[in-house]
């Protein structure tokens, strides 16, 4: 019985106690920048699409969410023809940015993505590029991949020797 | 004394009556997230007050929909039961001098009279929803409605006795010196918790218990019908913490204030109370509550009135 | 005295009291006899016995009759109870007592029409005089309903109580299952099915 | 209330006190012999406080009661017969494996109720009193909580709140025509309204009530039912008690109020006592069952006893009463015998069960022998000088249809008792079934001295006749 009361007491000693709750939208949330939120494509520091198509971040991801088609331009640089995240699918755990051999795809702390409609939940790969390179600035993966194309020969690459002719290692 | 302008205290108490209880939707959840370290709704218009309006449209505009399956008349008529017992209860409400729709000289057995009524309507919801979770719940309604009904009237009867009248405005004069919280106080604590289980509040929810019945004997119910049930429980507190103004807390009487103030003042708080309850104690188990009410608060509230009668036979006599 | 209030009531408190007869479904009867409480409290009200109005709502439409709902309830009534209702009321079966009680109301009525009653006009009696006629020139009626009830009590709770046997008769299982030929209960059936499975 | 009104009633409240003692002591722990002891000691000091109230008699309590000479003869009568009766149910129970206790408390309750009834004065106590003794009954009769008995308390609980709804009503009307409720009164009003149709429609109703409780003719149908379903000893104060304290009540109702004046009341009584003796007699030929017989000769007894009630008078009153008193005597060791023999699952019931009871249990089949005998009014019995009684009350107002119509019932009477005393005395063709049980001590004391009882009457009834007449100076 007196617990009863001490407990309506405890209870009534809350009205005095500062609120928990944020009043979110005038006073934005912190969100750290390791946050898993929205997902973009970063693009090379010379503005060159990173992403090559490899499907790896379609693969692994969990549920699904991210669609793409790989082609390559008349220089032999692969490029997603198309590249698709349906974010009202997206669960936001950050496989495919763990996946990426580019550091194309990547998650950013930006989470307020309502929409009314939710076709509007799918992204397309205007939606998804960014004009910049993230969280990796000075990298750029055609600049350190030994692939040949446009503008790149084999052996041109960074801290790349030029290919060794074989038939003058004959004895 | 009744009001010379009957009809407008008629209109004036249904329309403040009205006001208070839907306005006390709001009041709850604003208190309800102050103790719980929350700001509740604070969107619709300053301080939220608009989201009563809100609720009312949206309630409105809601599909009515009756389940092919339910007993229709009976479905209709249960959740106008509990506001019209519930309004008639407010008739006799001395509110001030002067401002009452009917003196009876009975008005302490009508009020008891009027909330026995306002079973009929949980049961009757429970029972015509055809729906085992309502069944249950309308059962669980009338054996703790009954039960409770019991002894607050017993419990009440200490205030009779002292007072020598079952007139609400002759107990609220019978006050002048002392207030009945004093000589009364078990019988204030039993009839505030007989008046807990009366409107079914939170401590002693359990014929809607959410958690168990999917919100019991209203299940079936939406738009407006559902609407009554919420606006009749929330005019039952209100009608509560009146009658605990006018049977232990003096009624309109204070200083320096105008009298429907105190009034006003002294019944708000005991809302606020009411609230309070609700955020902070558990709901026990039916058996828990079927013992408590028989095996405690019965024998509590007989002894109240034995030793009430005969401190009145001693010394006032 | 309001006669008109009088008439009205008296009209509801017959015309739902046949109800509470012809309907099928037992909750809907006792709504309706729920209903005629109330119109006869409305009765004694306006006859001057207000207190006994009240008592007519809270104990009779506001308990006794919620207990029977209760009941009802609890009983879960299908449709076999209307149809096994609706045989009843056959016409072989109410002509009857109607035929009697239709009598009986043409006598009275004839003889209310006599208009002889010494009973005097009504005036409001407040509950204070009901209490003191209670028990001042009535306590011996009092003591005498007080046994009355206890009598009711005693009874009721002697034919209820095989309720509160049950436990006893399991704990005699329960007992009867830990003593040492017990084995051979129920209790081994199924472990002697799971050996014995082809 | 004051200290004289308290002394006056002891014998009631002594009772009543007794009945909650009792029923507080088993709520502590149940224990028979004790509350059967509890019980015998609260009658007999009830008793006791006879002679008390006696010496402030006669007083009238409050508007409802009246203690006079006449309520505490027949609360001493009542008083000695539930106690014979409560020491039947503890040979009875004993055998049996339920909860015993309550028994007890319900019987001093139906006590207080009838000792309610014989003194009333009022309406309201009358109803009360009669209330308390049919509500504590509905409890005995199914008291057993087998099938026959339960159905035997449902019957009993739906007509005698039929009876008790016509006994309110008829109530009512009387008050709307008087404007009292007080006998005292309506005897003063009565001679004013001579044939006034809604006071005849009242008393009427009240018949009916009465005639209920009293299972004459037209109201009878439950008798035969309950009386079998019913435990014995419950039957026995269904058959005595309950009955007998009835009809003081209807003595005193209607001489007090002298409503007996009136030409249609007069005729009403007349054609249900005809009705009681024929019919009760005739409908006790048919039946095999000791205790349907025993149910239908009680209808035949309340119709003689009705034969005297309609002679009016005093000689009347003293008729009455003395034939209730053999009448109790009586009834109380037939169901006496009925009790004692029955074992622990069932009771000796039928016809059968009694042939050749002689040869086994001589003592138990003489006993019963003399009680049906006095039933069947054979000189040397109470029964006998009882009947006389009433036969010489019919003479005296010339009632010779009434007495003519006694006499042939009675003697068609006589050969359903004298088929089972035959039975009894018959050799056993076969060995009888070793249900019955030898008679215990307690009920056999009980029914060694109701026959001592009975035939002292019988021979020398003087001193209770004297006893009687004192009692009704007028």
């Amino acid at each position: 019985m007196f617990s009863l009361v001490r407990t309506l007491w405890d209870v009534f000693l809350h009205s005095f106690k500062p609120r928990v709750t944020r009043q979110y939208p005038e006073q934005p949330a912190y969100v750290p920048p390791r946050w898993r939120g929205r997902i973009i494509l970063s693009r090379d520091p010379d503005g060159g699409e990173r992403c090559v198509g490899c499907y790896l971040c379609a693969i692994a991801c969990p549920v699904d969410c991210i669609a793409l088609q790989a082609t390559e331009d008349a220089t032999g640089r692969r490029y997603p023809e198309f590249f698709r995240i349906n974010f009202s699918r997206c669960i936001f755990c950050g496989y495919c940015e763990d996946a990426c051999p580019t550091y194309a795809i990547q998650l950013t702390p930006d989470f307020e993505m309502s929409e009314y409609k939710r076709q509007n939940m799918v992204y397309e790969k205007e939606d998804l590029l960014i004009n910049g390179t993230g969280k990796y600035p000075g990298y750029n993966f055609w600049r350190v991949a030994g692939v040949k194309i446009g503008g790149k020969d084999k052996g041109q690459a960074e801290r790349e020797e030029p290919p060794t002719d074989l038939r003058q290692l004959m004895p | 004394m009744t009001s010379p302008y009957p009809f407008a205290a008629i209109f004036g108490i249904l329309i403040v009556a009205l006001t208070i209880a839907s306005g006390l939707i709001w009041i709850e959840r604003r208190l309800l997230a102050l103790w719980q370290d929350r700001y509740g709704p604070n969107r619709v218009g300053p301080f939220g007050l608009l989201q009563v309006l809100a609720d009312t449209i949206k309630l409105l505009a809601k599909e009515d929909w009756i389940p092919p399956f339910a007993d229709k008349p009976v479905f209709i008529i249960a959740p106008a039961i509990i506001m019209i017992t519930v309004l008639m209860s407010f008739a006799v409400i001395p509110i001030a001098p002067g401002i009452i729709i009917s003196d009876l000289n009975i008005a302490l057995l009508f009020f008891l009279a009027m909330s026995s009524l306002g079973v009929y309507s949980i049961v009757l919801a429970g029972w015509s929803s055809d729906n085992k979770y309502s069944l249950l719940g309308g059962v669980r309604a009338a054996a703790q409605m009954l039960s409770y009904e019991v002894f607050m009237g017993l419990s009440l009867m200490g205030v009779v006795l002292l007072s020598g009248s079952f007139d609400l405005v002759d107990i609220v004069h019978a006050q002048r010196k002392i207030w009945f919280i004093i000589p009364q106080f078990l019988g204030f604590v039993l009839f505030l918790i007989a008046g807990l289980a009366e409107t079914r509040r939170l401590p002693f929810d359990l014929p809607e218990a959410e958690s168990e019945l999917v919100a019991g004997f209203h299940s079936e119910y939406s738009g407006m019908k559902f609407g009554m049930f919420f606006v009749g429980e929330y005019l039952g507190v209100t009608l509560i913490s009146a009658m605990i103004t006018i049977l232990f807390f003096g009624g309109w009487m204070g200083p320096v204030l105008p009298p429907i103030v105190w009034f006003l003042l002294k019944m708000f708080f005991f809302i606020g109370v009411f609230i309070l309850m609700r955020a902070s104690l558990p709901r026990p188990r039916f058996d828990q509550l079927m013992a408590w009410a028989w095996k405690l608060m019965l024998p509590l509230a007989l002894a109240n009135l034995l030793v009430t009668g005969a401190v009145v036979l001693a010394f006032f006599h | 005295m309001n006669v008109i209030a009088f008439y009205i009531a008296a009209a509801i408190a017959v015309l739902t009291t046949v109800l509470v007869i012809t309907r099928k479904n037992a909750v809907q009867a006792l709504l309706y006899l729920a209903v005629s409480l109330i119109s006869v409290a409305v009765i004694f009200y306006d006859l001057g016995a207000p207190f006994m109005a009240a008592l007519e709502v809270i104990i009779y439409a506001g308990s006794i009759i919620v207990l029977f709902i209760f009941v009802v309830m609890m009983l879960n009534l299908g449709k076999r109870a209307t149809e096994a209702e609706s045989k009843l009321l056959h016409a072989r079966m109410w002509i009857g007592p109607i035929i009697l009680a239709g009598i009986l109301i043409a006598e009275l009525a004839y003889l209310l029409a006599q208009g002889n009653t010494r009973v005097g006009a009504a005036h409001v009696i407040p509950p204070r005089d009901v209490g003191l006629a209670l028990y001042r020139p009535y306590l011996l009626g009092v003591e005498i309903s007080s046994m009355l009830l206890m009598g009711a009590l005693v009874g009721a709770y002697h034919l209820g109580w095989h309720k509160q046997r049950k436990p006893e008769t399991q704990d005699a299982n329960r007992e009867h299952a830990t003593s040492p030929d017990a084995g051979r209960g129920p209790v081994r059936t199924g472990s002697g099915r799971t050996v014995g499975a082809p | 209330m004051n200290r004289t009104d308290a002394i006056t009633l002891l014998p009631l409240i002594v009772v009543a006190g007794t009945s909650v003692l009792a029923m507080l002591a088993t709520a502590v722990r149940r224990s028979h012999v004790f509350t059967l002891c509890m019980t015998l000691a609260g009658l007999a000091a009830a008793f006791g406080c006879a002679w008390p109230a006696g010496a402030r008699a006669p007083r009238q309590v409050t508007a409802l009661l009246i203690i006079d000479d006449y309520s505490l003869f027949y609360f001493r009568l009542l008083i000695a017969a539930v106690f014979a009766i409560a020491i039947l149910t503890y040979d009875y129970l004993r055998k049996r494996d339920l909860h015993r206790e309550e028994l007890y408390i319900l019987l001093l309750i139906a006590t207080v109720g009838a000792m309610v009834l014989v003194a009333s004065s009022h309406f309201a106590s009358f109803f009360l009193g009669l209330e308390t003794l049919s509500i504590s009954l509905y409890a005995m009769i199914a008291y057993l909580r087998r099938p026959r008995p339960v159905e035997a308390g449902i019957k009993y609980l739906v007509l005698a709140a039929g009876s008790a709804a016509f006994l309110l009503f008829g109530m009512a009307l009387v008050y709307a025509d008087l404007g009292t409720m007080e006998f005292a009164r309506m005897a003063q009003l009565l001679p004013g309204t001579p044939g006034d149709a809604l006071l005849i429609s009242g008393m009427v109703l009240i018949i009916t009530g009465i005639g209920f409780k009293l299972a004459v003719v037209p109201f009878h149908l439950w008798t035969p039912d309950v009386y079998e379903g019913a435990p014995a000893p419950v039957s026995a104060f269904i058959a005595t008690v309950s009955k007998g304290a009835m009809f003081a009540l209807l003595l005193r109702y209607f001489y007090s109020a002298g409503a007996l004046a009136n030409r249609h009341i007069a005729l009403i009584f007349t054609i249900i006592a005809i009705a009681s003796m024929i019919a009760g007699n005739l409908l006790a030929l048919l039946q095999n069952n000791v205790k349907r017989i025993l149910a239908y000769s009680s209808i035949a007894h309340m119709g003689y006893l009705l034969v005297a009630f309609l002679v009016g008078g005093e000689f009347a009153v003293d008729a009455v009463t003395f034939y209730l008193v053999a009448y109790f005597v009586t009834t109380l060791g037939a169901f006496g015998v009925i009790s004692v023999m029955s074992g622990g699952d069932g009771e000796p019931e039928q016809l059968e069960d009694y042939r050749g009871l002689f040869w086994r249990q001589p003592a138990l089949a003489g006993v019963f022998t003399v009680m049906l005998l006095s039933l069947a009014g054979i000189p040397v019995t109470a029964g006998f000088i009882g009947k006389f009684y009433i036969v010489a009350a019919g003479a005296s107002s010339a009632r010779w249809a009434l007495i003519l119509i006694l006499v042939i019932s009675s003697v068609i009477g006589l050969f359903y008792y004298l088929r089972l005393v035959a039975a009894m005395y018959a050799t056993p063709d076969k060995e009888p079934a070793a249900a019955t049980m030898p008679a215990a001590f307690i009920g056999g004391a009980v029914l060694a001295a109701l026959t001592c009882v009975l035939l002292w009457l019988g021979v020398y009834p003087n001193p209770v006749l004297r006893m009687i007449e004192n009692v009704f100076p007028k």
